[in-house]
């Protein structure tokens, strides 16, 4: 049952997908291979038995994000094209590489994945708590939907305004002029 | 070398959350282009959503959908996955902030290159 | 990472008509037929396949993330997951069928009004408890004091299928709506000859906020 | 069919791995697609390619779903399936004339 194999080959996509996003110089590449990243990422979260964070990485990555980009640059002009790669920029490769060395340090101390002792997995007041008593507490067999709605109700909700915020924030930062220029 | 490997290879997901994260910090730093800053903020973003969702998983276990409260099988958490689940529609509102804020520095000055941007700055 | 001069040259070759270019008047006189063809609405091109497909493919997309979000409780899928598809529904709809028409037919009142709806209806649902000494979001007092039949699931639900799937839709929509139309300001005059930009009469129902 | 049980295997647990395998083996194909992704050289062979990726995804998440037992992944599957080619169209509607036609 363990996903072993299908894990190692995704790794490599996700990476490989990934440093050819960074790679690109011209944008519109970069954003079609930031949607086959975001396939590759979907497939991982789903390996990893998240199937809600999946379905809203497959709406949103595959369609939102990839249009948002593209609306975006169909405003703006796409840089010249006079070469197809990014020149490697080294000092902050530099900078980059030694945040990336630290946090590689302290990916040993994590739990094992997958491990049943893991302090997220295994705590019997938040997660286990969960898991036990989600359908009794609020009916409903998702236990996704039960903490996203109901224990946690105040925190979505706190999350759904910012959504809200954003997209008013959006209109203005986009029509403030034309409020004016009558 | 090789309890490092081990290590390593029990923690594929934290190692390409790890590289992710390194990928989408040179992004944002280094590139010129500003839409691809904004796709590195997003591929940054990707990485911490991983990190969570395998921070979350438990081996031989299921999905979070308890049918009917049954303690009989084991479950992934169901708590990282409600907070990256909020996230990523967060993430999609800066996002769309970010771009907004690009379409109005290009009509402000005409470029989204960060050199000539920041000459057209300086000039004025 | 690496640069390859023979793949640029080649690419650049191959897409000569679409070189990217400062001077957006130069790109705007490649496109005569297009802006001939809409008129003054845009640079919208019919595509009859994309409008077939879409016109298939749409009521399932919607009906699905209608499922989505009503379901949400016995499978995965939520306000979340149903907002976010049955938005993108409409992106696809206005992709196919141009952007402007869409936006008349979805009018900006709807789209703000559904967003501002949601979170009203998240916020009602959560304050209705304080009225009989309950706290904020406790959907047990639906049961147990207004005596509703399952009433803490379909508070719960309630707040997925009123309040967080009509914000993500709308907010999806909108976002992309606000792009779409982008900016046509006074710091922006040389801008209004550019390729994306539309004219001034497309920008007054977009003040509804 | 006897050739799990010869090896001492239990046969659900044959499958499943067999089905994870298979999955292993399309996101080989991806990766394999990726090539195509990164090359180009026009970017009409990019989003062809993409479009294929998502296709294939769909196939992952379908195999996915029967080996490791998760009926739910199905719906991720089916999502991708009805969203897939809006992606495609919109890159495609953009290569023409840089954006001028959406």
């Amino acid at each position: 049952m363990s996903p072993g194999a299908i894990e190692l080959v995704l790794f490599a996509f996700v990476l490989l997908t990934a440093l050819a996003t960074a790679a690109f110089r011209d944008v519109l590449a970069a954003i079609i291979v930031f949607a086959a990243y975001s396939l590759g990422m979907a497939i991982y979260y789903a390996v990893l038995l998240a199937p809600d964070v999946a379905m809203t990485e497959a709406a949103i990555g595959a369609g939102v994000t990839t249009l948002l980009l593209l609306l975006t640059i169909a405003k703006t002009v796409r840089p010249g094209r006079d070469e197809i790669f990014e020149s490697i920029h080294w000092s902050g490769l530099l900078v980059v590489g030694a945040f990336t060395t630290v946090i590689l340090v302290t990916v040993t101390s994590f739990p094992e994945i997958g491990a049943s002792d893991a302090p997220i997995v295994s705590n019997p007041e938040v997660s286990q708590y969960y898991i036990e008593e989600a359908y009794h507490d609020t009916g409903v067999e998702n236990a996704v939907t039960a903490v996203l709605a109901g224990y946690r109700g105040f925190d979505t909700f706190g999350e759904a305004v910012v959504v809200f915020a954003a997209g008013v924030a959006t209109m203005v930062v986009l029509h403030t002029e034309v409020f004016t220029r009558d | 070398m090789t309890p490092l490997v081990d290590v390593l290879t029990s923690r594929y997901a934290y190692v390409l959350f790890a590289l992710l994260l390194g990928i989408g910090l040179y992004m944002i730093v280094s590139s010129q282009n500003l839409v691809k800053k904004v796709i590195g903020l997003n591929l940054f973003q990707t990485a911490l959503f991983l990190f969570f969702i395998a921070s979350a998983y438990l081996a031989g276990g299921q999905a979070p959908i308890v049918h009917h409260g049954g303690k009989e099988a084991t479950y992934v958490s169901p708590l990282p996955q409600v907070i990256v689940l909020t996230a990523i529609v967060v993430g999609i509102a800066v996002t769309a902030v970010a771009l907004a804020l690009l379409v109005r520095i290009y009509a402000e000055y005409g470029t989204l290159e960060e050199d000539v941007l920041r000459e057209v700055r300086s000039d004025d | 990472m690496t640069e390859d001069p023979t793949e640029g040259t080649e690419a650049n070759g191959e897409t000569s008509s679409r070189e990217a270019n400062d001077e957006p008047s130069s790109t705007d006189s490649q496109l005569p037929t297009e802006t001939d063809a809409m008129g003054p609405g845009g640079t919208y091109v019919e595509s009859q396949v994309i409008m077939t497909t879409v016109r298939v493919v749409a009521p399932f997309t919607f009906t699905y993330g209608l499922f989505l979000t009503f379901h949400g409780g016995g499978s995965p899928g939520g306000g979340f997951q149903g907002g976010a598809v049955v938005g993108t529904t409409i992106l696809m709809i206005a992709f196919a069928f141009g952007i402007e028409p869409t936006r008349d037919w979805l009018s900006n009142r709807t789209v703000v009004g559904l967003a501002s709806g949601g979170v009203l209806a998240f916020a009602l649902i959560g304050l209705l408890p304080l009225l009989v000494g309950g706290r904020f979001l406790e959907h047990a007092v639906y049961s147990d004091e207004f005596g509703l039949y399952h009433g803490k699931k379909y508070a719960l639900e309630g707040v997925e299928i009123v309040g967080i799937a009509p914000i993500v839709s709308a907010i999806v929509i909108g976002l992309f709506f606000t792009i779409a139309a982008g900016f046509v300001g006074q710091g922006a005059a040389w801008q209004s000859s550019g390729p994306g930009s539309y004219p001034e009469h497309d920008l007054d129902g977009g003040d509804e906020e | 069919m006897s050739l799990p049980l010869l090896l001492g295997g239990d046969l659900d647990a044959f499958v499943a791995d067999a089905f994870l395998v298979g999955a292993a083996l399309f996101v080989v194909l991806a990766i394999a697609l990726l090539y195509r992704v990164v090359k180009g050289p026009t970017m009409q062979d990019r989003v062809l390619a993409v479009n294929v990726l998502g296709t294939n995804t769909v196939v992952v998440l379908a195999l996915l779903s029967v080996g490791l037992g998760e009926e739910s992944l199905l719906d991720v599957a089916l999502i991708y399936a009805l969203l897939n080619f809006l992606m495609a169209v919109a890159i495609s509607k953009f290569t023409v004339d840089r954006g001028g036609v959406i």
